[in-house]
């Protein structure tokens, strides 16, 4: 097993555990750290592959995730001030409504 | 033992991400998501990509998890009801991540085996290196082959400024509560030490940007740390109207870039070219004035900043 | 030499795994904090070790940009540990900010 | 291994040491007091030993100003953030310690 399969498995997971939190988390801070783990897995399974060469790395997937980084932080700090206003109009952060339709 | 040593990264990943979804109490998660993302840059660097493990510490670890914390406590001060986790219960929600993570394995595995080269893109980054002004082939591909990915970036971060303003409404946020003990004389000495050092620091990972790891965006979280430890200690309070240093530094980097971009077009070189290494310094120095405001901003949640009472 | 090294940074992950126990049990946010610690400088010292293992001389600088954001995150942990046992107040706007422009 | 491989050798050794010292102190003192005192102290010890020895493999002086300018802000992050957190375990407003995990 190679340093890149070990990685690209674990960005699997890490995507795994993302779409799982955001299935079930009940508050939104907890769903907006599943969007950004979710990010992560990705961010980690492009660089993975772009470096299963085990040569000089290819620089344009890592530019590409360094503005993807850049990008997860701004959606970030927007969704934490919607989360603001919204808390502020309701008085809920949460979704723990029952849903019926799953 | 390299081996040993990435697979006990990845596994620490995994676990930490589950630990993030599942985590009994938010405040765990979110000290988890920081831990997670110390890790994600420990497994940058073994991927040998030190551009993506400074970027991660900085912005990933550093900001979001700044950020994360600061949301959380603004909630935490309505009441412990705010932070209650309530998780819910859905029963095809195991089976569907089990499926995408499935999904994702196959198609990483099956990309595996692909020819072991570099993509045609990086490829000719590559073969183009030896003319560029600048040494670090990640920084070239950031500022002279793809400019634009780069000037709209600073755009999405002014525009998530403006969002979070106009989404905050005339009222802006609850203001945070200052902890009583930053006027304690090691609050002071810390202060004294690093703000001047993390502008020492921000300078040398720009300067560093052209043929090392570096850049405007590690720079300017460096320097966005500072301003942010001055507003949690109350150095700076947050204050309803921003003033023209928060309006002209939060535009000013993207200013820069497009002034240069449409200079060179009406020279009739490309737009977004850099005539040399000036050039580049030039924008990436507006650029880290711009990121380090931004991002001030949005971590203060308030619209502008003033300089409060010393203690 | 290099294998020396490796296992170095092997044995301080497995270290900073040993930490994650105190984190997970606390018992109090202070505990979990002085983790937060552990983590911070075993990682600097981790991607020191790296830096000379894998011949990335870059990656002292992360370490540098870790040991000056670890300074910074515990000032925002502090601030979080005594809001937590703070009585709630209410969380009505207050009246000084209500003349701030939305953009 | 000639000498200077030596006598880095048993740096990462001492070194190493004093970071097992800070993590079993963090897992097996009775309060947080002297979990932090255990902490800080050993970890900052074993973080100026693995500079040095990861400074005599370098072998440059420009590299060892950095390590000297990284072990010296981390002893000031770590003065500092352990004194706040100390303080923080001592307030009577903070929250009473739960058994195990967070409520």
């Amino acid at each position: 097993m190679s340093q890149a399969a070990i990685y690209v498995m674990a960005a699997a997971a890490v995507i795994g555990a993302g779409v799982y939190g955001l299935l079930v988390a009940g508050h939104l801070l907890r769903k907006l750290l599943a969007i950004n783990l979710l990010g992560s897995g990705v961010f980690l399974l492009l660089v993975a592959l772009a470096g299963r060469s085990g040569g000089a790395p290819d620089p344009v997937p890592q530019a590409l995730v360094i503005t993807g980084i850049v990008v997860a932080v701004s959606m970030t700090a927007f969704a934490l001030a919607l989360l603001d206003r919204l808390f502020r109009e309701t008085g809920q952060a949460r979704m723990d409504v029952a849903d019926d339709d799953d | 033992m390299s081996l040993a040593l990435d697979g006990l990264l990845a596994i620490s990943l995994v676990v930490l991400a589950l630990q993030v979804v599942t985590g009994a109490s938010l405040f765990r998660s979110i000290v988890m998501f920081v831990v997670f993302g110390l890790v994600m840059a420990l497994v940058w660097a073994r991927l040998r990509a030190p551009n993506l493990a400074l970027a991660e510490a900085a912005i990933g670890a550093g900001v979001s998890g700044a950020l994360l914390m600061l949301g959380y406590r603004r909630l935490r001060a309505a009441g412990p009801e705010a932070t209650r986790p309530g998780p819910r219960s859905s029963r095809l929600a195991a089976p569907l991540s089990l499926l995408v993570a499935g999904l994702v394995a196959s198609l990483g595995w099956t990309a595996l085996g692909l020819p072991e080269a570099l993509g045609a893109a990086g490829a000719a980054v590559v073969a183009a290196m030896p003319s560029q002004a600048v040494a670090n082939p990640v920084t070239a591909v950031l500022l002279v082959f793809r400019g634009y990915d780069t000037l709209l970036e600073l755009a999405v971060l002014l525009v998530a400024l403006a969002g979070a303003r106009a989404v905050e409404g005339p009222a802006g946020p609850a203001d945070l509560a200052i902890p009583t003990m930053t006027g304690l004389p090691i609050v002071g000495a810390l202060l004294a030490a690093l703000v001047p050092l993390s502008v020492l620091v921000a300078g040398y990972l720009l300067h560093a940007g052209g043929n090392a790891p570096g850049g405007a965006f590690q720079g300017g979280a460096v320097l966005a740390a500072a301003g942010v430890l001055l507003v949690l200690t109350g150095r700076l309070v947050p204050h309803p109207v921003p003033g023209p240093v928060e309006r002209w530094g939060a535009v000013l980097g993207l200013l820069v870039f497009s002034a240069l971009g449409l200079v060179m077009l009406a020279r009739g070189q490309g737009m977004l070219s850099m005539p040399g290494a000036w050039s580049i310094y030039l924008v990436e120095s507006a650029m880290l004035v711009s990121i380090a405001t931004t991002l001030v901003l949005l971590l203060g949640a308030a619209p502008g900043l003033r300089r409060g009472p010393l203690p | 030499m290099n294998l020396l090294l490796e296992g170095f940074a092997l044995f301080l992950l497995l270290n900073l795994g040993a930490g994650m126990i105190r984190v997970w049990r606390g018992p109090s946010p202070a505990d979990r904090m002085s983790a937060a610690l552990l983590f911070g400088s075993t990682t600097v010292a981790m991607l020191l070790v790296l830096a000379e293992a894998t011949g990335q001389p870059a990656l002292a600088d992360v370490a540098l940009l870790f040991v000056m954001l670890a300074a910074i995150l515990s000032v925002a942990f502090v601030g979080l540990a005594r809001t937590r046992g703070a009585p709630p107040p209410t969380p009505t706007p207050t009246p000084g900010k209500s003349s701030g422009k939305p953009g | 291994m000639n000498f200077i491989q030596v006598a880095a050798t048993i740096l990462l050794v001492l070194g190493g040491f004093f970071y097992f010292a800070g993590t079993v102190g963090l897992l097996r003192f009775p309060d947080v007091h002297s979990r932090l005192h255990a902490l800080t102290k050993a970890d900052n010890l074993g973080l100026g030993l693995v500079c040095l020895a990861m400074a005599l493999l370098g072998g440059s002086w420009r590299g060892a100003a950095m390590l000297l300018v990284i072990w010296l802000l981390g002893l000031l992050a770590a003065s500092v953030s352990c004194h706040l957190v100390a303080q923080a375990a001592l307030e009577p407003a903070a929250e009473p310690p739960t058994p195990r995990g967070d409520p």
